[in-house]
């Protein structure tokens, strides 16, 4: 709990710049706990940028509604939890290079007949609590009129609420969801309207160390995707490549 | 007419009451004394069914009760026709006065409320409490609380009365309204039992006074005849230590 | 960072709309809990066989667990056993079940402790004119035990309106979720919790002057002398 | 959905391994909480001035709001404005200052109201035999009004047990956290919850018999005839 | 040798103490008697300054205190200088009887705890409870705690015993012991001022006796001629009235 405070390298072969990453692990297979450690695609990652950059490296957990705040209250350098650039983060934070692009979708349950967004309207749509999902989701739910009843969650699986039939909809970030489908041979499917398509990149705090980092991370990221190490892990953990832009 | 038939009572190990006959006949007035831990006052609660009897028989009237096997229905008509005055009054304490004597008639013996109201008057004015129909019991003083105790178990027209010490949880100067009301009652013909301390008293209210001890009855006879010539040797030493208190 | 009072005359008219579910929740807890209380209470101060055993494990487990997991235990581990429920029970009524029973093992506990501390002549007198156990219990006994428990029964009370705080983890729409999202989507947490722990002051605030007022009024009522 | 027995036989070392940040941060809370209290229900009970008004609204703030609002704005809406402080206070820290400020009013208020029914002439006695006001109050109405406020310090402990559960919110990883955590990547919330709320039943029952072995303890230490 | 010097005591507009003068003597012994509400109490705390008094001077020995404005300081000295027994005795309920009595030794008078014992010790012997040393005041009987209260004043070496009332919370049959101890005090010649409504044990005790009423000293003198032969008319009512209680 005795968090060391972000000290400067400068050269010195014991003082290793510390980076304490957040996430909420429970947010499968990005980032999730099983048997006390925390692992999955976001770990690798930045296991793989500290080893790059010399980095101690920490994972501290907190509530994904949370891991922003955390990140302001300086409790964590980055998060690490498949985060979107918005414009109003790239305002107040550092984003590194992307390491990562998904869309986000509306996700249902295989035995219903929704087939598009308006299938759906006035029926209750589960997300992430406080997070971009929350965020975009309300933003399409007014842009296309559709009445959406949004149940927030935060912690909870969402693809199990649509297969007991709490919520109609799920709306998540599509690569997650597919993974999970097919890890646990749900039945959920996928409306396929790909309607907000997201980059994701690590945030830092916009002061001098976060910049340095952001810059460091940015650097390791680029050499990782050039190198094939990004894709592999992609693959290794969802069985794609998410780590490359189609748009 | 009111008969006991061999009432026992035990409290664990502790026999109490060790086989009690007594008939009352209507309109009679009895007192019980005795020394302390006797079982007078269990006695009382046996026949009120505050305690159910180990052992025995209660009959009122026609309906006879055995107590060996009594049943849920057997107690609630026992309590609904005997009526008891504590020593510690116990009037309702979130209940004004005259509520405190309508209670009983409107759940019990389901009275209209308007009905109820008229006798509780009329039983306010008996007991001399009628301008103090809408207080609450913690502004009475002692004997007020013990006169309204009284009306609240004479409005149910009980079989009898029962007391346990009606007064001996007064200050002295209030003992005598109490004292004075119970007279009245045996002038008109209640059918009383009454455990009380107050010797005077017992001699001139009842028509017959009967000794306890350790569960029995050990002496009984006419008032004045038990208490001024008492025959069993235990009564006039009793007698002896409570008129020199 | 500069303090946003205009964020916050923005806010205000939000938090009130969805005080309305704090409140709505709250009352109904309050009265659900309050009325299983009555029997859990007299069930274990008279000591009932069976049912007194179970109630007490009833009153320890949800005395001696946080709200929070007997929620998510509730809403994630139960309920989705009996697919038949799941699309019946909505978080709303989920949060209402949890907040009832919990709270009613504190109420309970008042009122258990208020019922014994009435003096028993007052249920042997009841019983001597011919009342039954239960009508001496509801008419004699509970009205003057409640006047004792209303200290300890109105902190049950602001306890729940304060535990209404927890429900948004099951996805109820409340004050709280609504100052999350607001707070974050303007990067203005500060002004948003500000003006969530006020709303909820004032709301407690209220109760406490209610509970004074009903003191007053509860004394006059069983005649204490003013 | 069948019962898995053999998660829950794996999660329970894990738990009992996160119960230590549980205890850890409840001991640290009831300890600094309980110190706290003792100053502010003095401050109150002797009606210092200024003070003892500005300690009312604080008691009445921190009982009157929900702790989770409380967290959330200390960590996310305060801190951040001492940019300076922000790299100092870890979460543990902040919900150890929430956790014993929170704790310290409900135990201040259990202390003051036990302070005022030690009969004053215990602080008379004191004062005429020479002891300052704070030498009597600490030495003989303190250690009298402890005894007479276990019961309602007790509870505020085991509360401050439960309430840990809510400081995952702001990043302390505990055994609610934990169960969550585990519970959502072996979808076995069941499991989890059940776990975690047997792990926090039998904390707080150790603390119910605790409590019962003080009083009797306490009770001969100041001469009651058993 | 004390002095108190026109001592004056009101509580918002109700004046109780108006203008006292007293003059005792080392090793005298001064009861004030007089009727209730008197401020008789009053006067004695406000000389242990447990109340402060509005105006007037108190010298015990050399050092004089300045009512009209006294410091924390002065407060603290005629504390510890002057020792108040209580009628509700006031014994400390957390303390065993031995620490009763060494818990002013050790924190006012700062003594060490084994010298604060042995001193204890004796005082207890004199005040005939050694056996009771461990024992906690709820053990004790009315008469045996007023006896540790007294002994824990008398621990202090207070240059004056103030007794407010020491045998009125007493049952009849314990106040002998408390009044036997007060007058073993006198015979060593402790000083001592005691309020008390035992006009026998007054006239045997004392050297002079006050009679208090309404605020002032209406009266005083020698114990028996101010009892058996009073000049003021109003303490001759008074000493009327308490003889025939
Ligand atoms: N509920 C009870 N449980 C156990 N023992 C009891 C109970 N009620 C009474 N006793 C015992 O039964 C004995 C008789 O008690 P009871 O009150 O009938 O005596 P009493 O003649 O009325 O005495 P008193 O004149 O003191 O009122 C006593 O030894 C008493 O301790
Ligand atoms: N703290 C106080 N605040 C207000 N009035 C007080 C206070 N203490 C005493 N008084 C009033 O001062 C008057 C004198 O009280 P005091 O106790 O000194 O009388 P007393 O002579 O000791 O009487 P008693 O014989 O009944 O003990 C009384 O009218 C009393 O009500
Ligand atoms: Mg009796
Ligand atoms: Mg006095």
């Amino acid at each position: 709990e005795n968090k060391q405070e972000t000290i400067d390298t400068s050269g010195e072969t014991d003082g290793k710049t510390k980076v304490v990453v957040g996430t909420s692990a429970s947010y499968k297979p990005w980032a999730f706990q099983e048997n006390d450690e925390v692992q999955g695609f976001e770990m690798d990652v930045w296991t793989e940028i500290a080893q790059r950059n010399n980095y101690e490296l920490e994972f501290k957990l907190g509530q994904f509604s949370g891991l922003v705040g955390m990140l302001d209250a300086g409790e964590i350098d980055t998060v690490a939890h498949q985060m979107s650039i918005t414009p109003e983060r790239e305002e107040k934070y550092y984003f590194s290079e992307p390491y990562a692009y998904s869309f986000y979708d509306l996700f249902v349950s295989e035995a219903s007949n929704y087939k598009s967004k308006e299938d759906l309207k006035g029926k209750k749509v589960g997300c992430w609590l406080g997070g971009n999902g929350e965020a975009t989701l309300r933003q399409i739910n007014d842009e296309y009129d559709l009445g959406f009843d949004i149940v927030t969650y935060d912690g909870a699986s969402l693809e199990n609420e649509v297969t007991i039939g709490r919520i109609a909809g799920l709306w998540q970030g599509e690569i997650k969801t597919k993974t999970i489908i097919e890890e646990n041979d749900l039945a959920i499917r996928q409306i396929n309207e790909k309607l907000v398509y997201e980059v994701n990149a690590y945030p830092f705090r916009k002061d001098e160390v976060g910049k340095k980092l952001s810059q460091e991370v940015a650097e390791s990221i680029n050499d990782m995707r050039e190198d094939g190490t990004l894709e592999q892990l992609s693959i290794k953990w969802f069985g794609i490549n998410t780590t490359k832009s189609v748009e | 007419m009111i008969k006991l038939k061999n009432i026992h009572k035990a409290f664990g190990n502790l026999e109490v009451i060790k086989g009690i006959d007594l008939d009352i006949s209507n309109g009679e007035v009895i007192s019980i004394i005795g020394p302390s831990g006797t079982g007078k006052s269990t006695l009382l609660r046996c026949i009120n069914c505050l305690e159910v009897a180990d052992r025995g028989g209660i009959q009122i009237e026609d309906f006879a009760v055995n107590l060996d096997n009594i049943t849920k229905h057997d107690k609630l008509w026992l309590r609904r026709n005997t009526a008891m005055v504590f020593q510690g009054f116990y009037l309702f304490n979130n209940k004004t006065v005259l509520k405190n004597i309508t209670e009983g008639l409107i759940v019990v013996k389901k009275m209209k409320k308007s009905e109820a109201e008229k006798k509780a008057l009329k039983i306010l004015k008996q007991v001399g409490l009628l301008e103090k129909k809408d207080s609450y019991p913690s502004s009475l003083s002692g004997g007020q609380k013990q006169r309204v105790a009284i009306g609240r178990a004479l409005a149910l027209d009980p079989k009898i009365l029962l007391f346990d010490e009606p007064t001996s949880a007064l200050d002295p100067e209030l003992v005598n309204e109490v004292l004075v009301l119970i007279k009245e009652l045996a002038k008109q013909k209640k059918t009383m039992l009454i455990v009380t301390h107050e010797i005077n008293f017992a001699r001139n209210v009842s028509d017959r006074v009967c000794f306890m001890e350790q569960g029995m009855i050990l002496e009984q006879g006419p008032a004045k005849e038990v208490i001024d010539n008492p025959k069993n040797e235990r009564t006039s030493q009793f007698l002896n230590v409570v008129r020199h208190r | 960072m500069n303090f946003d009072f205009e964020f916050i005359v923005r806010l205000i008219p939000i938090m009130l709309k969805y005080s309305t579910v704090t409140i709505k929740l709250s009352c109904l807890a309050i009265l659900i809990g309050f009325t299983i209380s009555f029997f859990v209470a007299i069930i274990v101060y008279t000591n009932i066989p069976i049912l007194s055993k179970i109630f007490k494990i009833y009153i320890s487990f949800f005395r001696g667990t946080p709200l929070m997991a007997q929620l998510f235990c509730f809403y994630f581990g139960i309920i989705p056993l009996f697919p038949d429920f799941v699309l019946k029970i909505s978080s709303f009524q989920a949060a209402l079940v949890i907040l009832s029973l919990a709270s009613s093992a504190y109420m309970a506990e008042s009122l258990r402790a208020a019922i014994s501390s009435i003096h028993r002549g007052q249920m042997e007198a009841a019983q001597s004119i011919g009342m039954t156990y239960m009508q001496a219990m509801f008419r004699i006994i509970l009205p003057q035990a409640i006047k004792v428990a209303i200290p300890t029964l109105f902190s049950s009370f602001i306890n729940i309106v304060k535990d209404t705080s927890l429900v948004f983890a099951i996805g109820v729409k409340e004050m709280m979720a609504t100052a999350q999202l607001e707070g974050a989507s303007g990067y203005r947490y500060l002004e948003a919790y500000i003006c969530v722990l006020f709303v909820y002051w004032a709301i407690t605030s209220v109760m406490g002057y209610a509970q004074k007022h009903i003191e007053v009024k509860l004394g006059k009522s069983v005649g204490e002398i003013n």
